[in-house]
């Protein structure tokens, strides 16, 4: 395993004779300081630099993206120098199909929002946090190394934190403390399991690292103390998620937070959670992660119908979409503690089209509230009637989050139920009627702010302009694309993640369910043909 | 003979500690302080500690009381203060535990474990008639001897004082600032 | 003459104590010059401290260096020991010194009367200190305390301006000598239950009577009175109550190296005498430090929370910062790991924070050093961006954010905590540290969430400014690259003894 | 002379811990700041007390080489303290501890 | 010729996309023309690719075309693939066939519209997706089409959204439609966990070799079931329907009569094998909710006024019957009822399009009356259409009613009789619609004011392009039955063209004494039909007997009104409650954990007085307690 790991090493070496993954982390990094030292003189250079370096780092990911080994189910351009040496931690990135999309989405997205919205005071700030924010991101889905994970995971707080408290609305203040707090609170856990975690895989390994690989192949742990490790690591993810009950700072932050800052929050931000639990809850802690399966898919399930009744009651536009969130993250926690071949791949495709669809109905709200002022679905009607074309493209992805065939959404929610029934029937029945509420808050949102006669406050509603045009079709191309057309994702997540499900496999007594021709070989076969 | 001593010392020690602490007047205070300075000096020369003794009586009775008494005057803080009333809740309560209490535990201590202290030591070459300065021939030893860093140390100390009494002493026109 | 052929003085390595005589000489010299020389410039006197500071840290430079063919020793019949732990300590001692003195500098308000003690009590302050790091003498140890102590309750009352800097110096005055009273009580008893006083000699008495059926109650209460007069000198909670009013009280610059070079030596020390000597009865006082260790964490972040006065939360979090270190001193009591390093390391690193956010302090209390109010601090990114930018990066690495300094600090002690085992504690400080962000946080908001209170621009001096560059730079590099402190630190061992 | 009870060691530190507890308890209930001082030299003496008599019980003379150190660092103290509390007394003349507590909370 | 099916779905969608890009530039009346055109032409391929198959020997009428893999992810491999076979044919014929017809009438129906383009590109995007739906290979894209013609009506049904009930109705068809989806969902889930496949051909060879436990099979058969209950209508999910009506009545035609709500029919004879593999209570519970609907429908289309409503609980019932044939086993008679009832039924509505046009949008029936005089086609092909549902003979709906009435009475006597009573009761409202709408005196003018009311107010013929499919229609009313006639074996034609998907499951009645008797059954069908009319025109023509319309038929037996109070009335609170727990108990825990450090922080200050002494106190307190752990430590 570990060989074919440094394989596949020189194999990214190979195709990327430069370090790509370090660039695609530290270029933004840079950025945010060019721009930070820029004078504030001339803004549009400001706003200028930032869209290029934003561009760049997108066009790098989907680089990667065309150079990704479709049928390698390891980590590809590993690039690995060693770091705090003192520490055993080292510079370890890497990436496989279940960070790939998420890299590329992150790649996608910030250019999007920094071209697309614009804050209405101090740009400059503005940029230089957002592109801090994308450097943290990307790190914290390329680090294989435990510390870097979290040093990366840690850092995204601050110019979130900075962006909400600096750029949000009324209540942003509370919104942005109690998201910072909240989240560090979580990690506060898993520092502690991080170092837990490498003291004792030292016991097995002779040597101190914190190298995520080495530890996740070569270290075994105590069935109680693993568990321990895994519960650390789980309240800091579940608090990032958020999974219920630990999800009461979304909605204020989403809510509160400019609409860039919503976009990015619900593309990315929460993935982080959900990438975590499967980077670092199964590879790491196959048998615990096995074990709080139960708990876990519980709460999923839970967080799905709650989350979506909760939606269904919010007099706040903004505040319903964040509680769908809630709703849609507790379908992934389910595909991923379902451990399937389906449930999983799912899983990790619904992390990104929720990135989408939700990203884009972020942003529609966000258009909404430029146009009147307000986000109180009572005082907005009849948009439908003045803004056809905005309505139309509220709709579209509504539909996707919704879940509708031929949509993005669909697919990823498909697979996990379908994925989930064969380990967790009843959960999977459960979180199916999820659906049917899906399409009641958003119907019944959707015909309160759209349907009917416009009253004179929203007769004058604008309609769409090109460049929200335009950003909008980016979202709505990619919704359409990967819905009738998934493949191209699938092929690429599924290696991973049966390899994932035979480390689990291996690690624990867990064993996936086959069918004929069962997940890998088939599924690469298909590939093959695919190609 | 050697209880007696003991006896009157102790009185004295305790009378003036108990001075200290009553006597509203800080005059008296000092006074009784002076008292318990005393009752230790006696105590040290039971314990051969006469050098002890004599510095006991000149720098602490001789030199500390006085600069306290001096200070007194100088600044004519002499008015009593009332130690009926308590303006502070709970403190005296709170104050005798922690009085009583940190005496207890080190008492109980030694009581425990009386047996490390056995009785009079012989390893201290008292001073006799023949040899009447055997104790501070000893403490010279030491001090110069081993103790000779800790010596030198003593002279910084005695440098913050005096730098430190400059600066204190030095009279500036307080321009209220700050207030 | 009889005397002089019976008194056997032992030899004294002059060289090995070199940073110490640096510092004295330089003591005197500053004395001496500004008091002789007619009309002495007033810029003379810090270049002069700044000036021994340095060569006092590059003594104890070069010691570090020598220090690779002897793994450390104890002079002077074991009064002092010179050993990388101790020269650690000299070397942060002597940094802070510096530091201290430029702050110092901006404060030469002429109101204020002529410096030239209060910078001859920075370099006698840090002689103490530097003996506490280094004695080897539970009576060196005290000696070493009370010229610290004694320097700093002078310098904490030397602000004639403001009446709160008398009240501070004498609170802590009275505070600090009932206290040292508590910690010679303690030296006293554990005389008595182990006939020195002498560290490693006590270590070797306790060795040795290991097998000694005699209840040593005496010996432990000693213990516990030791514990009460450093816990005092660390402020740790409950010992912490006298720390906000005195930093508060104190002028900045004193305040930054109160809580910078004072807390150093009184760790050292502590690390010292419990480590060495103590370590036969290590599990009778660890608890102890552990109960400690939490207590100040949580005491100082939650009392944070409710304040108004910046300069008073930066008090409440030096507080939780002791408890963080306290928790390195419980993993090093553990007698394996990399506690001491741990916990010395996260001294320096605060240090350098301490040092800079104070000076950032000081930059907007203005002259008066008296605008230390968080309405002073609202809006300060509108009036200077960067000065905000520097202190919301200091106040992120104080609440240990990544890339930064304050992180590495942390992580070095939790990391050094788990390895042995104590999770508990880890768990505690973290969760702590989570309550603790939101003192940070709050001061981060009114710099730049909220409009400035007034709108006149506020200059800084270049002497400030230079601090406030190198805590940052520091902070940041140090962030990136632990490496350059942490393979340094990791060689800090105590004399074999 | 008639075998009358001799005074241990112990009796003289018993003596001396009450002497530090009534010190300690001074300092708590004096409002004079120069009184609360003279209660904290009460505690120093009752170490000095200790420590002579220690030396005594372990025949080891350095007991009695602390005191004297501990007298020096006495008087220092007392200098110092003293320079304090004139600084304060003289621009707030006859204030007590009590009165000092503009810094709280 | 057959490898042009591609060309079937791709035509409408490119009529989508054209009107997508181009609607507004199209306008009126092209972009209606294009849709039309685009419609009729895949109709055409459809119609070829039928002749074709019948070229075929029988075993060959089965071919799967695959675009590209869907969703491939291990053992679950989904084809974006069409499966050509007689069922999928029918079903694409008279889809398109009839869909054709409804656009070209729409292209009267719509004249005028502000939202012209729009209307027929939802149209066209329905069809697209009602034939991705009836040619899916696998389950999967069948649901796709299945969300499609979903999603559709729902924009249909809404298509005049600024009207707040079409709104509302819109929204209900989804949600009630999203119940059935789930349960469709389940049954994928239940298939691939059992077979590892949701290609039909896998599932229903595994239900045929019995490589289908028979458990898991009812429990796909049930699942399916719900689904279909959803989207046909069926108890207790048919509530949407009759609110459908609020769409334009081309979309109640096409959508809510002809198309969609067969679509549950279909899919359960498409898994037909797994029905028969299933439990055989559970065809029972099929056979019984359809005729309990069917007769529930009837007894509500007694009682209604809105000539709109009328069909549309017909539909229902009709909807009923073929529930009742599946059940019964007679796939056959169902799909044979389908396409008739798409016949007549489309005719229907349309008729009743035709009349609310001529009437400015006036549907209640009481304010019509004698309209034969003023639109003498509608009036005839709607008499057609009547004729057909009632059950007289010779027209469609008689033969493929009494086939279905048969097989029933073979199964289960109480469900025939059941039906036979529905049909009583259908030929009767269906009576006293056509006497209320184009009989008696005209009821129109003394209404002049209050309805639609612009220009004159005598009611007029529509234009060609909505009474020609009138009379295509009604053509195909009358002679529908010549698919399945009951004389001979030879004369099943539809029974033979279908055998290939049902040979296995169909019901075997040879011998039963209800295939002995068929003919009586046929008698006693006629003269139940002629007893209904007669009734109705004895109440509402002659006036012999007092009409009897319970307030609570008008109602639907309170059952919709019923479930909307508990959803606006407990559902809501519940609703709420939860959202108040989040508010006050989940995030109000989050939120105490701050207030409680502030007040813990406040506490602590107090001890922060200030005052040297008691901090002495503080410091002392501390070391005693420490001390005394030390001393216990020592002592003990």
């Amino acid at each position: 395993m570990l060989s074919s790991i440094f394989a596949s090493a020189e194999a990214g070496e190979a195709m990327a004779s430069f370090p790509i993954l370090s660039a695609l982390i530290l270029l933004p990094l840079i950025g945010a300081i060019i721009v930070t030292l820029l004078s504030n003189r001339r803004p549009e250079y400001v706003k200028l630099t930032a869209a290029l370096i934003s561009v760049g780092t997108g066009a790098m990911s989907l680089w990667m993206l065309a150079k990704f080994n479709t049928h390698d189910g390891g980590f590809q351009f590993v690039s690995q120098h060693s770091w705090i040496d003192a520490w055993g931690i080292s510079w370890h990135l890497g990436v496989d199909g279940i960070s790939l999309f998420l890299v590329v989405l992150t790649g996608i997205l910030f250019p999007l929002v920094i071209l697309g919205v614009d804050p209405h005071h101090d740009e400059k700030r503005y940029l230089a946090w957002l592109l801090l924010l994308e450097a943290g991101v990307m790190g914290s889905f390329l680090s294989l190394d435990l510390f870097l994970f979290f040093i990366f995971f840690e850092i995204v707080l601050v110019p979130m934190y900075f962006l909400i408290g600096g750029w949000g609305y009324d209540k942003r203040i509370y919104a942005a403390t109690k998201f910072f707090l909240y989240t560090m609170f979580g990690s506060a856990f898993m520092l502690v399991g991080i170092v837990a975690t490498a003291a004792l895989a030292r016991r097995d390994l002779g040597y101190l690292t914190f190298d995520l690989v080495k530890i996740a192949e070569h270290a075994s742990f105590a069935t109680n103390t693993g568990r321990w490790l895994f519960l650390s690591f789980a309240i800091a993810f579940a608090v990032k998620v958020p999974i219920f009950p630990l999800h009461t700072w979304l909605p204020d932050a989403h809510t509160q937070a400019p609409t860039g800052g919503s976009v990015i929050l619900a593309g990315v931000l929460l993935k982080m959670g959900t990438y975590g639990f499967l980077r670092f809850g199964l590879y790491l802690f196959p048998a615990a992660a096995v074990w709080a399966k139960p708990v876990l898919l519980t709460l999923a399930t839970i967080g799905i119908i709650y989350g979506a009744i909760a939606a269904t009651m919010q007099t706040d536009l903004k505040r319903l979409v964040a509680y769908s969130s809630v709703a849609h993250l507790g379908f992934i926690v389910l595909g991923t503690f379902a451990i399937t071949s389906q449930s999983l791949t799912g899983g990790v495709m619904q992390m990104v089209n929720h990135g989408l669809s939700t990203g884009a109905l972020f942003l529609l709200v966000g258009m909404i509230y430029e146009r009147r002022h307000t986000r109180v679905i009572a005082e907005l009607k009849g948009i439908q009637a003045v803004a056809p074309i905005f309505a139309a493209a509220f709709m579209v992805v509504m539909l996707s989050s919704i879940g509708v065939p031929g949509l993005n959404g669909f697919v990823g929610e498909f697979l996990i139920l379908i994925g989930s029934f064969e380990t967790a029937r009843w959960w999977t029945v459960v979180a199916a009627t999820g659906v049917i509420l899906a399409a009641l808050y958003l119907l019944w949102a959707y015909q309160r702010v759209f349907h009917g006669e416009p009253d004179e406050a929203n007769s004058t509603f604008k309609e769409i302009t090109l460049r929200e045009g335009t950003l909008l079709l980016v979202f709505i191309g990619l919704i359409g694309f990967t819905g009738i057309f998934p493949k191209p994702m699938l092929s690429r997540i599924e290696p991973s993640v049966d390899k994932l499900i035979e480390h689990v496999e291996k690690h624990s007594d867990y064993k996936a369910p086959m069918h004929e021709g069962g997940h890998s070989t088939d599924s690469h076969s298909s590939t093959e043909e695919g190609e | 003979m050697e209880l007696f001593v003991f006896v009157v010392a102790a009185l004295m020690v305790l009378g003036g500690a108990l001075g200290v602490i009553t006597r509203s007047n800080p005059v008296h205070a000092a006074l009784s302080l002076v008292l318990t300075l005393f009752g230790i000096a006696v105590m040290f020369v039971s314990h051969d500690a006469q050098f002890l003794a004599a510095v006991q009586v000149i720098v602490y009775a001789g030199a500390i009381v006085v600069l306290f008494l001096f200070v007194i005057m100088l600044l004519g803080v002499d008015q009593t203060e009332d130690v009926n009333i308590e303006p502070i809740t709970v403190q005296r309560p709170l104050a005798l535990i922690v009085g009583a209490g940190v005496m207890g535990i080190v008492i109980a201590a030694i009581v425990a474990s009386k047996d490390l202290l056995g009785g009079r030591g012989s390893g201290l070459n008292a001073s006799t008639l023949e040899n009447p300065d055997a104790n501070i021939r000893e403490l010279a030893r030491q001090i110069f001897g081993n103790n000779v860093f800790a010596f030198e140390l003593t002279s910084v100390l005695l440098l913050v004082a005096v730098v430190g009494t400059v600066l204190m002493a030095r009279r500036v026109k307080s321009n209220g600032a700050g207030k | 003459m009889v005397l002089a052929a019976t008194l056997t003085t032992p030899e004294i390595p002059w060289s090995d104590f070199l940073p110490l005589l640096i510092l004295l000489g330089g003591a005197c010299a500053l004395l001496l010059l500004g008091t002789l020389v007619p009309n002495w410039p007033r810029i003379a006197t810090p270049i002069v401290t700044i000036a021994t500071a340095i060569a006092a840290g590059v003594a104890s430079c070069v010691q570090w260096n020598n220090l690779y063919y002897r793994k450390g020793f104890s002079i002077i019949s074991g009064a002092i020991t010179i050993d990388r732990f101790s020269v650690l300590a000299t070397l942060i001692i002597t940094v802070a010194v510096a530091l201290g003195a430029l702050l110092a500098s901006v404060h030469n308000d002429p109101a204020n009367g002529d410096p030239l003690e209060r910078f001859a009590l920075l370099l006698t302050s840090a002689i103490g200190a530097v003996v506490m790091a280094s004695s080897n003498d539970l009576i060196v140890l005290f000696l070493g305390l009370e010229i610290l102590s004694l320097s700093l309750y002078l310098m904490a009352a030397s602000d004639r301006r403001r009446e709160e800097s008398q009240e501070a110096g004498l609170k802590y005055f009275i505070l600090g000598g009932f206290a040292s009273a508590f910690l010679l009580y303690g030296i006293a008893l554990l005389y008595g239950a182990t006939a020195s006083t002498n560290i490693t000699g006590i270590a070797s008495s306790l060795d040795a009577r290991v097998a000694v059926g005699s209840s040593d109650a005496m010996l432990l209460v000693g213990i516990g009175l030791l514990l009460v007069g450093l816990g005092f000198k660390v402020s740790a909670a409950p010992f912490q109550i006298w720390t906000p009013d005195v930093y508060e009280g104190a002028p900045t610059s004193v305040t930054s190296y109160m809580a910078s070079a004072g807390k150093v030596a009184a760790f050292a020390a502590m690390l010292r005498v419990f480590i060495v000597g103590l370590e036969a009865r290590v599990d009778d006082w660890r608890p102890v430090i552990w109960v400690l260790a939490v207590l100040s964490i949580f005491v100082g972040s939650t009392m944070a929370v409710v304040q108004t006065n910046v300069k008073r939360m930066l008090a409440y979090s030096s507080i939780s910062h002791a408890g963080f270190i306290l928790v390195g001193v419980e993993a090093a009591a553990h007698m394996q790991g990399n506690g001491l390093s741990a916990s010395m390391a996260y001294l320096a690193i605060y240090t350098m924070l301490v040092m800079g956010s104070f000076a950032i302090l000081i930059a907007v209390a203005g002259n008066g050093d008296t605008a230390t109010t968080l309405d002073a601090f609202k809006g300060l990114a509108k009036r200077r961006p960067a000065l905000a930018l520097a202190f919301s990066t200091l106040l992120f690495a104080q609440a240990g954010v990544p890339f930064t300094s304050g992180f590495v600090a942390k992580f070095g002690v939790i990391k050094a905590a788990v390895e042995v085992n104590s999770y508990g504690i880890g768990i505690a400080a973290m969760v702590g540290a989570v309550i603790g962000a939101f003192l940070y946080l709050r001061i981060v908001v009114s710099m730049w969430m909220e409009e400035p209170t007034t709108e006149e621009a506020l200059e800084i001096p270049t002497v400030i400014n230079v601090v406030i560059a190198i805590s940052v730079a520091f902070t940041l590099i140090l962030g990136f690259f632990p490496n350059i402190l942490l393979n340094a630190i990791d060689l800090v061992r105590f004399a074999p003894n | 002379m008639l075998s009358v009870v001799q005074p241990t060691n112990s009796w003289y530190l018993i003596l001396a811990a009450v002497l530090f507890g009534i010190g300690a308890f001074g300092v708590m209930v004096r409002r004079n700041p120069l009184v609360m001082f003279m209660c904290i030299e009460l505690m120093l003496n009752a170490v000095n007390l200790t420590f002579v008599t220690l030396a005594t019980a372990l025949s080891d003379i350095n007991g009695q080489v602390v005191v004297f150190f501990v007298m020096v660092v006495a008087a220092a103290e007392v200098v110092v303290g003293l320079g304090i509390i004139v600084a304060i007394m003289r621009r707030r003349n006859g204030i007590t501890a009590d009165d000092l507590s503009a810094l709280k909370g | 010729m057959l490898d042009l099916i591609w060309l079937v779905p791709a035509l409408p969608l490119t009529g989508f996309l054209l009107i997508v890009l181009f609607g507004r530039k199209l306008g009126e009346p092209f972009a209606g023309i294009l849709a039309t055109v685009m419609t009729a032409s895949s109709f055409v391929v459809v119609a070829a690719i039928y002749f074709e198959l019948l070229s075929l020997p029988t075993e060959e009428r089965h071919h799967v075309f695959t675009l590209f893999s869907w969703i491939p992810v291990g053992g679950l491999q989904v084809d974006m693939a069409w499966l050509v076979d007689p069922l999928s044919i029918t079903m694409a014929l008279f889809v398109t066939g009839i869909g054709s017809l409804i656009h070209l009438y729409a292209i009267g129906y719509m004249h005028g519209d502000a939202k012209f383009p729009k209307f027929f590109m939802y149209l066209n995007l329905f069809i697209f997706s009602m034939l991705m739906l009836v040619l899916g290979e696998n389950l999967l894209v069948t649901f796709l089409g299945w969300e499609g013609v979903g999603t559709c009506s729902y924009f249909l049904i809404s298509f005049w959204h600024t009207r707040d009930s079409a709104a509302t109705a819109g929204k209900k068809a989804f949600v009630t439609n999203r119940v059935g989806d789930w349960g469709m969902m389940t049954a994928m889930f239940l298939a691939f966990a059992a077979v590892g496949t949701l290609s039909y051909e896998g599932i229903n060879h595994a239900a045929e070799t019995g490589g289908l436990a028979a458990v898991t099979a009812t429990g796909i058969a049930m699942m399916l079931f719900v689904g279909a209950c959803g989207k046909s209508a069926q108890l207790p999910l048919y509530i949407w329907l009759p609110d459908a009506m609020e769409g334009p009545t081309p979309v109640s035609a096409l959508i809510h009569a002809a198309t969609m709500v067969t679509s549950g029919v279909f899919l359960l004879t498409r898994m037909a094998p797994v029905l028969h593999a299933a439990y055989p209570w559970s065809s029972d519970v099929i056979a019984t909710v359809g005729a309990l609907t069917a007769l529930f429908a009837a007894t509500i289309a007694v009682a209604q006024t809105d000539i709109k409503k009328v069909l549309a609980y017909s539909t229902v019932s009709q909807l009923g019957f073929m529930f009742l044939a599946i059940g019964s086993g007679a796939y056959v008679a169902a799909i044979f009822h389908m396409v008739t009832h798409a016949f007549f039924k489309a005719l229907l509505f349309m008729g009743s399009g035709s009349v609310i046009h001529g009437m400015h949008h006036e549907q209640d029936m009481r304010r019509m009356g004698a309209l034969r005089k003023v639109m003498p086609i509608t009036a005839i092909t709607f008499i057609i259409g009547w004729l057909a549902i009632a059950g007289v003979p010779p027209f469609a709906g008689f033969w493929s009613k009494d086939e279905i009435l048969l097989y029933a009475f073979a199964n289960n006597r109480l469900l025939y009789f059941i039906g036979v009573l529905t049909a009583l009761l259908t030929a009767y409202y269906m009576t006293r619609q056509v006497i209320m709408v184009f009989f008696g005196e005209a009821r129109w003018h003394d209404h002049a004011e209050e309805n639609g009311a612009h220009g004159d107010h005598t009611p007029h013929e529509s234009p060609w392009t909505m009474t020609a499919p009138l009379v295509v229609l009604s053509g195909l009313a009358i002679t529908g039955g010549v698919m399945q006639l009951p004389f001979s074996k030879e004369t099943h034609w539809l029974e033979h063209w279908l055998e290939p998907i049902v040979h296995h499951s169909e019901a075997n009645i040879e011998g039963t004494w209800a295939s002995d008797n068929k003919w009586l059954l046929l008698g006693l069908a006629v003269v139940i039909a002629c007893a209904g009319i007669a009734a109705s025109i004895a109440v509402y023509a002659k006036g012999k007997a007092k009409a009897i319309e319970p307030e609570i038929l008008a109602d639907a037996w309170r059952y919709d009104s019923a479930i909307a109070s508990i959803v606006g009335g407990p559902g809501r609170k519940a609703f709420n409650a939860v959202a108040a727990f989040d508010a006050h108990i989940v995030d109000g825990a989050v939120v105490g954990v701050g207030t409680e450090v502030r007040a813990a922080s406040g506490l602590l200050r107090r001890v922060q007085s200030g005052l040297v002494r008691s901090y002495a106190a503080i410091v002392g307190l501390g070391a005693v307690i420490m001390l005394a752990w030390f001393l216990l430590r020592g002592v003990l």
